[in-house]
């Protein structure tokens, strides 16, 4: 159709028809070359000839956009606020809940600590702690133990920092 | 042995304060204490070979790699020493490029910490570019989900969903892809009532949701991520600590909600935001080099670079950007880092125009191009206008610190979710129906439309009518925003109030000069063909006073309105708007904006601009003050480790001065109390000697006689500070003020005839200060 | 009586070094010296005085008015002391606003006071504006005479003569109401060799007529007009008194032989004389103002806005003036006066632009106006043209200081007359064949016609040719020109240089392109119709290249760029050129042209921005060092008028430290040799008891006993400056150099343990700068 | 005839007679009104046929120039040079003659004096001198001495200048 694409050549032109206030008209055209991109191209004939010099006062720009990078982009702050917005009821929601429960869940717990807190990890991780053998769980363990670590450390300082700008109001007012 | 290890690589901090002690002739025709004899005669021949040494590289401080972890680091919320961070680096520096010779990795190895300023510096300006890129792109995009959406491309905005479409003419951004709420819900056009009902009830609704979601995730992820950051930054670097406030997680949150919270069409902009967002890329690449992320002092060459960039990126204006980085956040060294800024500034504006996603070939969202001249007649109306900027700024401070110390002190400040969505609706219900006030920018782009002088007609006076009510709602509005927690900058909605006002101002000339069009003042100014007046230009020139009124910037707002116009011949007017702004305002109070949400934070900031005009002298702020209990001293050499942890313990000091004895109270050095705390602690673990009544030394020879039959003595001359600032009791208190602002001090020890009298810290300053000020001095709250 | 009064209103210039000490606990509990207690008692009660009188305005110095002449005073040649000259005027200011309620009249002089620094800036701007609209129109009058004569009126230059000549076409500014000399000697143009030598003669001719009265008038009535003037401006803004240098005469002399000399053709601009003549301007205006003429660290504050001004008209650049004046020239308030320079830099570019004779409607000489775009490829050249203006600006500070050290150290310098004589006639015999080196400005102005891209014809060859003997004439005798004894600026042949570079390389790019039409890195740049290629902006590019290779600016080169062609898009190349030249430049000399000349003159300079890399201790630079004798001191209640008059005759001391005792050498304060000459000469003149064995009291009081049967004490208190900056020995230089720096220091005591030890003046700083640089110390002439 | 007047308006077109190049023809008329700046007033009518759309291409511009500053400014210059040459001559040649004279030449030399450095004084002073009273000479002596001595201090002042700059090289190299 024509409105999806990445080039056009834009022509303003004044037009007289209505009362005294002179209200802009606008051409579109999609042209690759910008050499091409003049008002008598752009124009239909026909207008064209409806006043005498009416290309004169025409401002043509040839103008190009980056269709892909604003949906990459878009797309992008999509998964972004929606793993944040998931991440947000989890903590609100589960985390309270699994305080109370026993460890046994603390691997599937730090499978969705790891998703954000961004540590590097293999990604079969699952597959790893149901295998019986005892040197990888004790690794296991060790890396659950030390994010686990981290994201207790990272909770202290939100708390922290929640308790200065909410509760105490010392900062940030 | 450990332990002198250890103390070894403590003092190499210190390093500049050499266990030499140098004695002129004049000391030695007439020493009477005997340990100043003592040091006198023993590093006579130690004195030469300093001389010497000074020539070339000194093999004094090899020891600095391996440094203790939490030696030069600081606690949260305490000021830096800008003299120590600075010769630390110094030392450091000289190391590496003593090593030059050595091989061919130590060269490269200079050359990266030579260019790492600038790949740092480089590396910010990117990300920040790219950031603000993003954050223009999901702003846009967003905003224009609250009316619909582009059904086949989901992605795209109205304007660019209507890009390229070959309609003949429209005057609104719309077209057949584009479909409103109300379109989308099936209830036809024809149906006025409802389809208004619902594209409203669909715009109130949208900017809950993101207002939610804003400040929930603010609250949940990164509480630090609220607010315009602009105090904040501003007090960083002027010296503070705030871990964290620069931290990655704040970055993410900052952006994420910026975007959200002006999408939910809060009265607030992205500018201030942007400050912030470029400080924390900032402070983040700054750790991938360990010159910059290890030495605070050095990182906030990097943070004022990162600050230019932020405005460069907002505006498009990398020298304002430059000049806003110089007037308003840098602090200890305005002039050094000026190449730097302007490189990261323009690497910014460079990246964020590479990106270009939306085809508009300048720099800017605000571009404006006018060609119109302006005539000296108008500069009255430019003048009202900032008489206007001026007291708007001063009432809007006012009235925003009033509100902001009610929610500090009142139940308020406990609901601040339910506050930010009561906000949100009442700015989305009222917002709605004014064409003026329902769209984010819609005032500044609107400005660059032209109309031709016309008689006064219907479309005119609705248009009068609707910027009046847009301008009220929008100043009243803007007052209990700015403070809500959110990420909220203040330069888009005072713009905006500017550019209402002088919207209406000058549609108001242009209908006086049209209707006296042969009136001998405005004869020239209607050429037939033109406009007699560019209402645009008093748009312009109003967002310029109202925003010199609230952050009293001067130079570098003008510079940005310059670039954003892009012309030297709108200059003189930008000039007289902002000055009279600034002059008004400053008839009612000095502070701008910034600092008088510092002051109400009660930081530690200690303005450069504001001249200290009293005449109180040294004695007159130093503690102890008169009734209270004598200074916390140390003595040189006769101290036992169980004193010195008493008194550690009786007080929170953060250093503690050293005097030669009890009788003779003149002053030795500076010892800091966390220095003496590792010290001490490690010596009682690591070595077996040092018991609770062994003698402390801070002199550099412990009497032999001593050792004998007592317990070990502990030798701490090396974590001593030989050369703290001193000044004398007389001294007046500006001089005092211009040493803590331009040398960067954290404390000064005051002296009579070489006595020790007290101790002056930054906080004895700024409590001074407020006291000066009839002010309560005890809202300076950290150190 | 009256030595007490005298003296009263002596100390009333130390006013904040007020006669009472204020001792706090500490020194209670544990004094040992009877002095000591003395004080500490008796002013007990004076200190809570004091507390209570800080609150509001004290009363203390009541008799600034009439201070005796000389007081407060500095001689010609010295450093002035910065925190004394700005606490002098605090106090002056807090005694005007103390008498605010007192009358109407004190209030209309309190709003004086409070405005006098804009309306001080505003005067200065309008001035300068005027003095460059005059110096513009007269230089192009007096540069075309050489060529010909308007004779009908003969006030007009070429360009104005044939102003509204309707011609149809014409080339070269020339019409039938121009008469050249050839024509009006009545030699016909058709003998073209005859013609062509009339012209040549009359040309070198009136250009040695302009040199010899430029170097006359020099000489005989200002000699120090001569020369560039901005090194020696960086010197006095930096804190030093050259009396005369910004005196009236020296105003009119640079403003009429800067014309002369421009017009007789010399390879120089007037630039740097029009720092000057503004700057003159800001001290002749400081003297309507007593807060300012009065004050020398004050009157800077105008010299600094002054020199603002001066870039700013001319270059018609504003913004890159302020910043000019930020980074070059300004010392001590880099920020304070930023916005005060802006409004004088403004009012001077409109005051120029008002004049506006020539009827052109831009800002400046020097506008430009591109709007072709460039490309990524063209980096490359820009790149190539920074490099070579890195190393020419290297190689010119070489050639140019080598050349003034022969001419200063030779007899050379005892010919200055022949001298400029000399180069005159070489540049304009040389000059007038080649029309590239035979106008002013012309390669400048040039640079705006454009070519459309042709292959090469004998055209573009034979401007090649002369290009290129353009360049190195220009480079050679450029060297040799910067120096001679009339006005002198450095802009504008700089950047000619780069400009003729520049245009050649464009000129290369452009016939490459050309020729390879089809290659795909020249096939976006050559779209029909347009040019491949922009030799103008070259030419622009290569400008700003030489004079960032030359002078060493940064970003305010890159905005004085960006301000003449007036858009955002040049500013990448603009900036790659700049920065590129600077490294390469940095490569060779870290230092300027300027900062070249003020070491060769051996101002005291303290370079502001060079960082200070040595581990140095102010043990090692003080004085006296250990081979001299000990350090002239006074003790404080025990010399005798005959023996202080003794060590004034022996020793050529600013100043001496008063200390308590020859026994006890604990620092009591600072007394100026100044201050305390005319003290004591007054006090035995106007006072009969003062005999020459009187002895001389620094203390508060004196003991009563001695006044019986012994001679009248002389009491000095008042003159003693009691807070004078003291330092360990211990502290590092870069410390201390950093205290010089920023608080505009003199001189600094040095103490350890309390006890004095030498003393550190800004000379010996300057010196064991040059001795660690491997320079000879002996180098800085002056105190 | 037009070509000192104060307005004027320029038209630049571009004339495409000469081999390759464009070189520029430039049309000049003096308007007071800037409205009548265009290009078809300008050029003449027969120079605008040779070409379809010829002023299509032209670039006017009205501007305004002010005759009487440059005149003004101009001799200004002239004076003040002249009479700093005049000055300057007489310093050079007649003031060491004069030094050796007795003192009877002191009121003439004063009256030079006065010319530049601009202290003020009245204009009459010459007939002043000339009238026998004892009161008037003792004035007009005074007068003369500080004239003098001031002329003497900035001598003094100008000498130390050139002693530092052409003799001992300490400044300004």
């Amino acid at each position: 159709q024509g409105q999806y694409e990445d080039v056009r050549c834009k022509c303003v032109c004044p037009s007289v028809k209505v009362h005294n206030t002179t209200s802009h008209k606008v051409f579109l055209k999609t042209f690759s070359d910008p050499d091409l991109c003049r008002c008598s191209m752009v124009v239909d004939k026909a207008v064209q000839e409806t006043e005498y010099n009416f290309c004169n006062k025409c401002e043509c720009k040839w103008n190009r956009r980056n269709t892909t990078t604003i949906k990459v982009v878009v797309i992008l702050i999509i998964c972004v606020v929606s793993l944040l917005v998931l991440y947000m009821l989890f903590l609100l929601c589960l985390d309270p809940l699994m305080a109370r429960r026993p460890k046994t869940y603390i691997e599937q717990h730090n499978e969705e600590v790891n998703l954000d807190t961004q540590s590097i990890q293999p990604g079969g991780m699952l597959e790893d702690t149901t295998r019986p053998r005892g040197a990888i769980m004790m690794r296991v363990k060790h890396e659950v133990s030390r994010v686990r670590g981290e994201q207790q450390k990272w909770k202290g300082t939100v708390q922290e920092q929640r308790r200065h700008i909410y509760d105490r109001h010392t900062m940030l007012n | 042995m450990e332990t002198d290890t250890l103390i070894e690589d403590m003092a190499s901090v210190q390093a500049h304060y050499r266990a030499v002690s140098a004695n002129g002739t004049v000391s030695e025709r007439s020493s009477t204490d005997e340990e100043m004899l003592d040091i006198a005669t023993d590093t006579r021949f130690e004195y030469t070979d300093l001389a010497d040494k000074s020539h070339g590289s000194t093999n004094l401080m090899d020891t600095l790699d391996d440094l203790p972890p939490g030696i030069g680091q600081y606690d949260d919320f305490h000021t830096i020493d800008w003299l120590r961070d600075i010769s630390r680096d110094r030392i450091r520096h000289r190391q590496i490029s003593k090593r030059k010779q050595d091989s061919c990795f130590a060269k490269v190895k200079v050359a990266h910490d030579a260019w790492s300023g600038w790949v740092c510096v480089l590396l910010v300006g990117c990300a920040t570019g790219a950031f603000a890129a993003v954050i223009d792109v999901g702003t846009s995009w967003m905003s224009d989900l609250k009316e619909g959406i582009c059904l086949e491309q989901f992605w795209f905005n109205r304007e660019q969903c209507c890009w390229a479409v070959n309609d003949t003419t429209f005057d609104q951004n719309a077209c057949s892809q584009w479909y409103s709420w109300s379109h989308l819900f099936g209830v036809s056009e024809s149906s006025v009532f409802g389809s208004y009902m619902i594209k409203y009830i669909m715009y109130v609704l949208w900017a809950m949701v993101f207002a939610t979601l804003a400040v929930m995730l603010v609250r949940v992820f990164a509480p630090y991520a609220c607010g315009s950051g602009i105090p904040e930054i501003k007090t960083i670097l002027s010296g503070f600590i705030i871990r964290g406030y620069l931290g990655k997680w704040t970055l993410i949150i900052k952006s994420v909600c910026m975007m959200l919270a002006v999408s939910a069409g809060l009265s607030l902009g992205k500018e201030g935001p942007l400050v912030h967002v470029a400080s924390c890329c900032g402070n983040i690449f700054s750790y991938l080099f360990p010159k910059y992320g290890k030495n605070e002092a050095k990182k906030r060459e990097i943070l004022s670079a990162a600050a230019a960039a932020g405005v460069s990126v907002a505006f498009g204006a990398p020298i304002g950007g430059v000049l806003f980085s110089l007037e308003e956040v840098s602090y200890y060294f305005p002039l050094k880092t000026l190449w730097r800024s302007f490189f990261c500034a323009l690497a910014a504006a460079f990246v964020l125009r590479s990106f270009n996603p939306f085809g508009n070939d300048h720099l800017v969202m605000f571009y404006v191009d006018y060609r119109n001249a302006w005539y000296l007649v108008e500069l009255i109306p430019f003048i009202v206008l900032g008489v206007f900027g001026g007291i708007w700024g001063a009432v809007f401070i006012k009235g925003n610190i009033r509100w902001c110390r009610y929610r500090k002190s009142s139940n308020l400040g406990k609901f601040p979710i339910t506050e930010v969505l009561v906000v949100t609706a009442v700015t989305a219900i009222l917002a709605f129906p004014n064409p003026y006030t329902s769209d984010y920018q819609r005032n500044l782009t609107d400005a660059t439309t032209d109309f031709t002088s016309a008689n006064i007609d219907s479309g005119v006076t609705r248009a009068m009518w609707q910027l009046a009510l847009a301008l009220v709602f929008k100043m009243v509005i803007t007052v209990f925003t700015f403070g809500i927690k959110v990420p909220a900058g203040l330069f888009i909605p005072s713009m905006a109030i500017g550019a209402i006002a002088g919207r209406m101002i000058g549609i108001g000339m242009e209908q006086l000069a049209y209707s006296h069009r042969e009136h001998y003042l405005f004869k020239e100014m209607c050429h037939s063909g033109h406009t007699c007046v560019t209402p645009g230009l008093y748009a312009m020139v109003g967002a310029c006073a109202t925003l010199g009124g609230v952050t009293k910037m001067t130079v570098s707002l003008v510079v940005i309105m310059f670039e954003l116009t892009g012309g030297l011949q709108y200059i003189v007017p930008l000039m007289a708007a902002a000055m009279t702004a600034k002059w008004i305002g400053d008839a009612f109070d000095k502070e701008g904006i910034y600092d008088a949400h510092i002051k109400l934070n009660g930081y530690p900031f200690l303005d450069s601009k504001e001249e200290f005009t009293h005449t109180t002298i040294a004695a007159d702020v130093m503690r102890p003050k008169r009734t209270e209990p004598p200074l916390c001293v140390l003595t040189q050499d006769s101290m036992t480790v169980e004193q010195i942890e008493a008194i550690m313990r009786e007080t929170d000091h953060n250093g503690f001065p050293v005097i030669v004895s009890a009788e003779s109270q003149y002053l030795v050095g500076f010892v800091l109390r966390r220095d003496l705390s590792i010290a001490i602690s490690s010596a009682r673990t690591n070595h077996d000697g040092i018991v609770s009544n062994s003698v402390v030394y801070f002199t550099n020879h412990v009497p032999v006689n001593t050792v004998v039959g007592g317990p070990e003595p502990l030798k701490l001359r090396k974590i001593l500070d030989m050369a703290p600032v001193t000044i004398t009791d007389q001294t007046p208190m500006e001089t005092v003020v211009e040493m803590f602002r331009k040398l960067g001090l954290r404390q000064t020890l005051v002296t009579h005839n070489g006595r020790l009298l007290g101790i002056i810290t930054k906080k004895d300053i700024l409590r001074h200060i407020a006291q000066l000020k009839n002010q309560d001095p005890d809202s300076i709250l950290f150190n």
